[in-house]
């Protein structure tokens, strides 16, 4: 019997001769070494931002006592550095922005997916594309040239208002929440449609009783992706928010005041600081606020995505 | 008894994907030299893994485990000191689906030559012919090997598939349901080319229904839920089997 | 008299036509020179064939000799496919279903089907089977959904092994389990025919068993088509098989006959396992 | 039938939403050709500004934006191709990939302005480049990362899994069979990767606020290390900053930089949809 090992591992070995073997071999150790490296890389990045911004940002932590750097009046001049009005400007104008853009995108993805024929899909895809191309600080010259003196006429004090901010906004979100919610609902298995459909349940029916509810972990994530963004949009919001620092009065009119968020306020006031300032490190400050909001977003996002994307993941050696 | 070594031992092989899923289950049994082995069973019974050990491609799968032995020619296939690139040239393996590669068919025959490290003009052009007359495709492409491979009817990318496995000059072939895809002409002109390659290689395949299996084994294994349940000539196995389950898939009693 | 005679000639007019008429009534479907094309390629070509009422017909063959294609016409699931045309008659009840006027809707209730792969909906096993109804308006909860519910899983024979699991999620059962589910869901909305495509091919062999079983049952109240590649299902479980081959429908016979003594050589090689 | 016609009322209201979408996309884009049309001119586009940019052109700020695309193209795509074989090919399904992953999803969501105080605070502070067209290019190229990543994953990704399987059967190595079969299949979807990520990147403001961008500079820089004009930076100033600015040159500022990005994406789409009309498999 022919079971013990022999030394000779000539069998499998490689048509190779050995030198260039061995130097072929080194060189895709190597390449496959750096390839790692650049993936574990995105971890350091992360980690570099915000390490950068902790660098710039912790004067203010340390020497403005936190009631102060949560209270309500910002008006730096002053050494007045609560950023509560800015982060109240930011989830209104996010909020409004999302109540928007939530039935808009949903819906358009739906029909995408589910319903438009293909010719449509092919014109629409690419459209929905190029808004997501536009630059924002396009769309915020167009509001401000062009719409805030619309919802002026239409009686609101200034044209320059949360509403203004979040029609934009919900507009540059739209292409998050409808690529996302489209793949979504482009997962649903093949076989829930069929199955529905030779019921004899009507188009309408399947989508609502059975796609939607199969879809759904994938809608929430685009949601709050779409969030995600609204929240960390600065130049178009900079442009048609009015730049008011102060707590809109709660009201039926409150749509129509203007807000400052946090980030037009970094945009607006960095450049007017001096490196090192107390305010210039309060505008960092504000840096890692909208980080650790934004990461805690998309990491809750992440992880919904990760439980979902073991299914996907089959396209590897 | 038969004295003749194996050319490939399968000795207590399990094997357990990732997710714990246990695909076959203390297998063992040896495959002799230019012989038609035919394995065949119900879908998710093991062939498709058990086949793709042999030339380890089963590394592919994450965190999956093998137990047991494996011997081609005598030497382990699981040492770590095996070059895997160097078993699977030996061991060579076709698909269920033609697959062949994006280029022109010259490409696909050579691709395999060519990444180990074989540039030689003549050489190349020597394989190209032989191996696709040993497929009977050599009449049918010879005047259009710079053509894509795409433009093949389902058939000869298939046949073509084999010549690409065959330029290597191998030892074994191993067949994944390799008429799955094809229409029964196509079937028929492929098994016929299995017959002829018996002469000079060894061949495992699972085949595409028990009675294809019939047709073209000369010994064969029944393998049911990663067990082996009967393994034997095929003369044997597939007119008076001597377990009942085998019996019961033969005669179509499920699967 | 006259009135008499006149009714004897009706009468005997009647008796001369009676064995025709009955053959049509007996015809749940009847297919007449349909083609049906995915892009340029041709998968069935000019089939003519009659599905007869409340009995079992098998569709064997080959795999892509167009089998499930066909059965995927009579419901017309095939729509769903982009760039796919039919051609031809397929009558149901005497109606061309591929008419302008046909709500697929409709035709899909009374033309039910069960796929290859188990597919419930990722609810519970009371929604699955209560999708129908509810879909189609046939009955309420508190009126009638429960019994209907109920009735279906009895028929698909799997009330007794799941009644306490009404409200666990489906795809905690077993394939087999989860197959005669999707058979529940089928008949819950009362079709007249089941088409099924292969819908043991993922099963064990006690499952099969037990579908193949169902089959016979409900074969006294519905019509059955079943598409399989497993010849001896097709003999053990089927009244009528027809054999198709590249497209065409090569023989069509009951199915004792089509296995004892096929007419076509085509046939007794690809039964015998000389082909395909 | 009523659920017939509910069926045709859904179809409805869904088809009018989704115009709703629409048509204010086409309105934008018509809107600014319209206004800027009259604006663009060969002294425009060639010349610099005058008069407090009241007159004259916008080209040094387009020629920044071209040469910060460039730069942003340097700096981010040997990182993101590599990531994105990492992901594709490399990673395993474990805690290390995961983190990976979150990093991306996290890189993508960060907000552009905390990207322009990162560059503020690492590139033209610490490293000490000043704000300078390489610290705008690398904030640039950093925030590009996760489009190029995740589009050039998915390319790869999309490449069929046979593919691999037949090439490591045939004997090639892991290397090999990428190098030789995932990328040039994959290569097409790549390039859309890049060019998007680009043309974000080109449309950017917030992060060059701080990074690079010059208010006014009616010049050309000579060096990596100078500042430049760019254009989107450019539009901010002339319409909020600056008075008595003339409407036409607002909106010719604006023409040309939608032109820019949007051919950008409009050759990504090209080379998506001809590789793959070309594709075999």
């Amino acid at each position: 019997m022919s079971g013990t090992p022999k030394q000779d591992f000539g069998l499998f070995s490689n048509v190779l001769p050995s030198t260039r073997l061995r130097w072929k071999g080194r060189v895709e150790f190597v390449i496959e070494y750096l390839i790692r490296f650049a993936g574990l890389s995105t971890i350091l990045i992360v980690g570099l931002i915000f390490y950068f911004l902790l660098r710039e940002g912790t004067a203010a932590f340390l020497d403005i006592p936190l009631r102060q750097l949560f209270g309500n009046r910002w008006y730096p001049i002053e050494d007045f550095f609560g950023i509560w009005p800015l982060i109240v400007g930011s989830i209104l104008v996010t909020i409004g922005a999302v109540i928007i853009a939530l039935p808009l995108g949903l819906t358009t993805a739906i029909y995408l997916g589910e319903f438009a024929p293909q010719w449509q899909r092919e014109i629409l895809k690419p459209l929905i594309e190029v808004l997501a191309g536009i630059p924002s600080i396009v769309l915020g010259f167009l509001g401000w040239v062009a719409l805030a003196p619309i919802i002026q006429q239409m009686g609101a004090p200034t044209g320059l208002t949360i509403f203004t901010g979040s029609l934009i906004l919900a507009y540059m979100s739209l292409p998050t929440i409808i690529s996302i919610s489209e793949d979504a609902l482009y997962a649903v298995p093949k076989g829930f449609r069929d199955g529905a459909l030779a019921i004899g349940a009507t188009q309408w029916q399947t989508t609502w009783r059975v796609i939607l509810p199969a879809a759904r972990s994938g809608l929430v994530i685009a949601v709050m992706l779409g969030i995600g963004r609204a929240i960390g949009e600065t130049m178009a919001v900079m442009m048609v928010t009015g730049n008011a620092a102060n707590i809109p009065v709660l009201g039926p009119d409150m749509i129509f005041q203007p807000v400052r968020t946090m980030t037009a306020t970094i945009a607006a006031e960095m450049g007017e600081v001096a490196q090192g300032s107390l305010h210039y490190s309060v505008l960092f400050w504000i840096g890692i606020v909208l980080f650790v909001i934004t990461f805690g977003i998309n990491s809750l996002a992440g992880r919904l995505m990760g439980t979902q994307a073991g299914r996907r993941r089959k396209g590897q050696l | 008894m038969s004295i003749t070594p194996a050319k490939i031992a399968i000795q207590d092989v399990y094997f357990t994907y990732g997710d714990g899923a246990e695909a076959l289950r203390d297998i063992s049994l040896d495959i002799y030299e230019k012989e038609i082995f035919v394995l065949f069973g119900p879908s998710r019974s093991g062939k498709t893994t058990l086949l793709r050990l042999l030339n380890r491609l089963s590394d592919l799968f994450e965190d999956a485990t093998v137990r047991g032995t494996i011997l081609f020619d005598g030497q382990d296939i699981f040492d770590y000191r095996v070059n895997v690139a160097g078993l699977r040239r030996r061991i060579s393996m076709v698909f269920a689906v033609p697959t062949p590669l994006p280029g022109s068919i010259r490409d696909n025959l050579t691709y395999g030559l060519r990444m180990a490290g074989i540039r030689n003009e003549r050489v190349l052009r020597e394989r190209v012919e032989r191996s696709l007359q040993q497929a009977a495709l050599w009449n049918e492409v010879k005047d259009r090997l710079d053509k894509s491979a795409f433009a093949l009817s389902g058939g000869q990318q298939q046949r073509l598939c084999l010549a690409r496995s065959l330029a290597l000059e191998p030892d074994v072939i191993v067949l994944d349901n390799p008429t799955s895809g094809l229409d029964p002409l196509s079937t028929e002109s492929v098994e016929e080319s299995l017959q002829d390659l018996k002469q000079r290689y060894t061949i495992i395949i699972v085949p595409h229904s028990v009675q294809q299996g019939s047709r073209i084994a000369d010994r064969a294994a029944f393998l049911l839920d990663g067990e082996l349940i009967e393994v034997g000539k095929a003369t044997q196995i597939f007119v008076e089997p001597q377990d009942q389950r085998t019996e019961d898939y033969i005669t179509g009693r499920f699967g | 008299m006259m009135d008499e005679q006149s009714s004897t000639g009706d009468q005997s007019l009647m008796d001369d036509q009676t064995p025709m008429a009955e053959q049509i009534n007996d015809n749940k479907i009847e297919v007449q020179d349909f083609d049906f094309y995915y892009g340029d390629f041709q998968a069935l070509k000019s089939l003519n064939i009659s599905v007869r009422r409340n009995q079992i017909t098998a569709l064997i063959g080959p795999s892509g000799c167009g089998k499930s294609t066909f059965l995927r016409a009579m419901n017309r699931m095939n729509d769903t496919i982009r760039n796919t045309r039919a051609e031809g008659i397929v009558l149901l009840d005497s109606k061309n279903i591929y008419d302008e006027d046909v709500d697929v809707t409709e035709l899909r209730q009374r033309v039910g089907m069960v796929f290859q792969r188990p597919n419930p909906f990722p609810q519970s096993v009371y929604d699955n089977v209560a999708f129908g109804p509810r879909v189609l308006g046939l009955a309420r909860e508190g009126n009638g959904l429960e019994e209907i519910v109920q009735e279906s899983l009895e028929n698909a024979g799997l009330w007794h092994e799941i009644r306490h699991r009404l409200r666990d999620p489906a795809f905690g059962l077993s394939p087999g389990q989860q197959q005669r589910l999707c058979i529940a869901r089928t008949i819950a909305v009362r079709p007249e025919v089941i088409l099924m495509d292969e819908p043991c091919s993922a099963l064990d062999p006690v499952a099969t068993l037990h579908i193949e079983d169902l089959m016979r049952q409900l074969a006294e109240q519905y019509t059955i088509v079943i598409v399989t590649h497993n010849m001896q299902q097709a003999a053990r479980a089927s009244h009528w098989t027809g054999f198709f081959w590249l497209g065409k429908l090569v023989e069509f016979n009951q199915t004792a006959e089509i296995f004892r003594a096929p007419h076509e050589k085509l046939t007794e090689s690809y039964i015998t396992g000389r082909r395909g | 039938m009523k659920r017939q016609q509910a069926n045709k009322l859904a179809v409805g209201i869904i088809s009018a939403v989704a115009a709703l979408v629409v048509i204010p996309i086409m309105l934008v884009i018509v809107f600014i050709i319209v206004r800027g049309i009259s604006a663009i001119s060969w002294e425009f586009l060639t010349a610099a500004p005058r008069q407090g940019m009241t007159e004259g052109g916008i080209m040094p700020a387009i020629l920044g934006t071209v040469i910060l695309t460039f730069g942003t193209f340097i700096a981010c795509i040997p990182l993101a191709i590599g990531a994105a074989i990492y992901l594709a090919e490399y990673a395993g399904d474990n805690r290390l990939t995961h983190w990976v992953r979150l990093a991306i999803v996290n890189l993508a969501g960060i907000p552009s302005i905390v990207y322009g105080l990162f560059g503020l605070g690492a590139f033209v502070l610490f490293l000490g480049l000043g704000t300078s067209i390489i610290a705008g290019s690398l904030t640039l190229g950093i925030m590009t990362l996760p489009v190029v990543i995740s589009t050039a994953e998915e390319a790869i990704l999309a490449v069929p899994q046979r593919f691999r399987t037949v090439s490591l059967s045939l004997g090639a190595t892991r290397w090999q069979t990428i190098r030789h079969q995932v990328l040039p299949q994959a290569l097409p979807g790549i390039i859309t990767g890049v060019i998007l990520g680009l043309s974000r990147a080109a449309g950017e403001t917030a992060p060059i606020l701080f990074t690079v961008a010059a208010f006014y500079l009616p010049q050309l820089p000579h060096s990596m290390l100078d500042q430049t004009m760019a254009l989107p930076y450019h539009l901010y100033v002339i319409s909020t900053q600056v008075p008595g600015m003339p409407l036409s040159i607002q909106y010719g500022t604006a023409l040309v930089l939608l032109l820019i990005v949007l051919s950008l994406t409009l050759v990504a789409t090209i080379v998506r949809t001809s590789m793959r009309r070309r594709r075999e498999w």
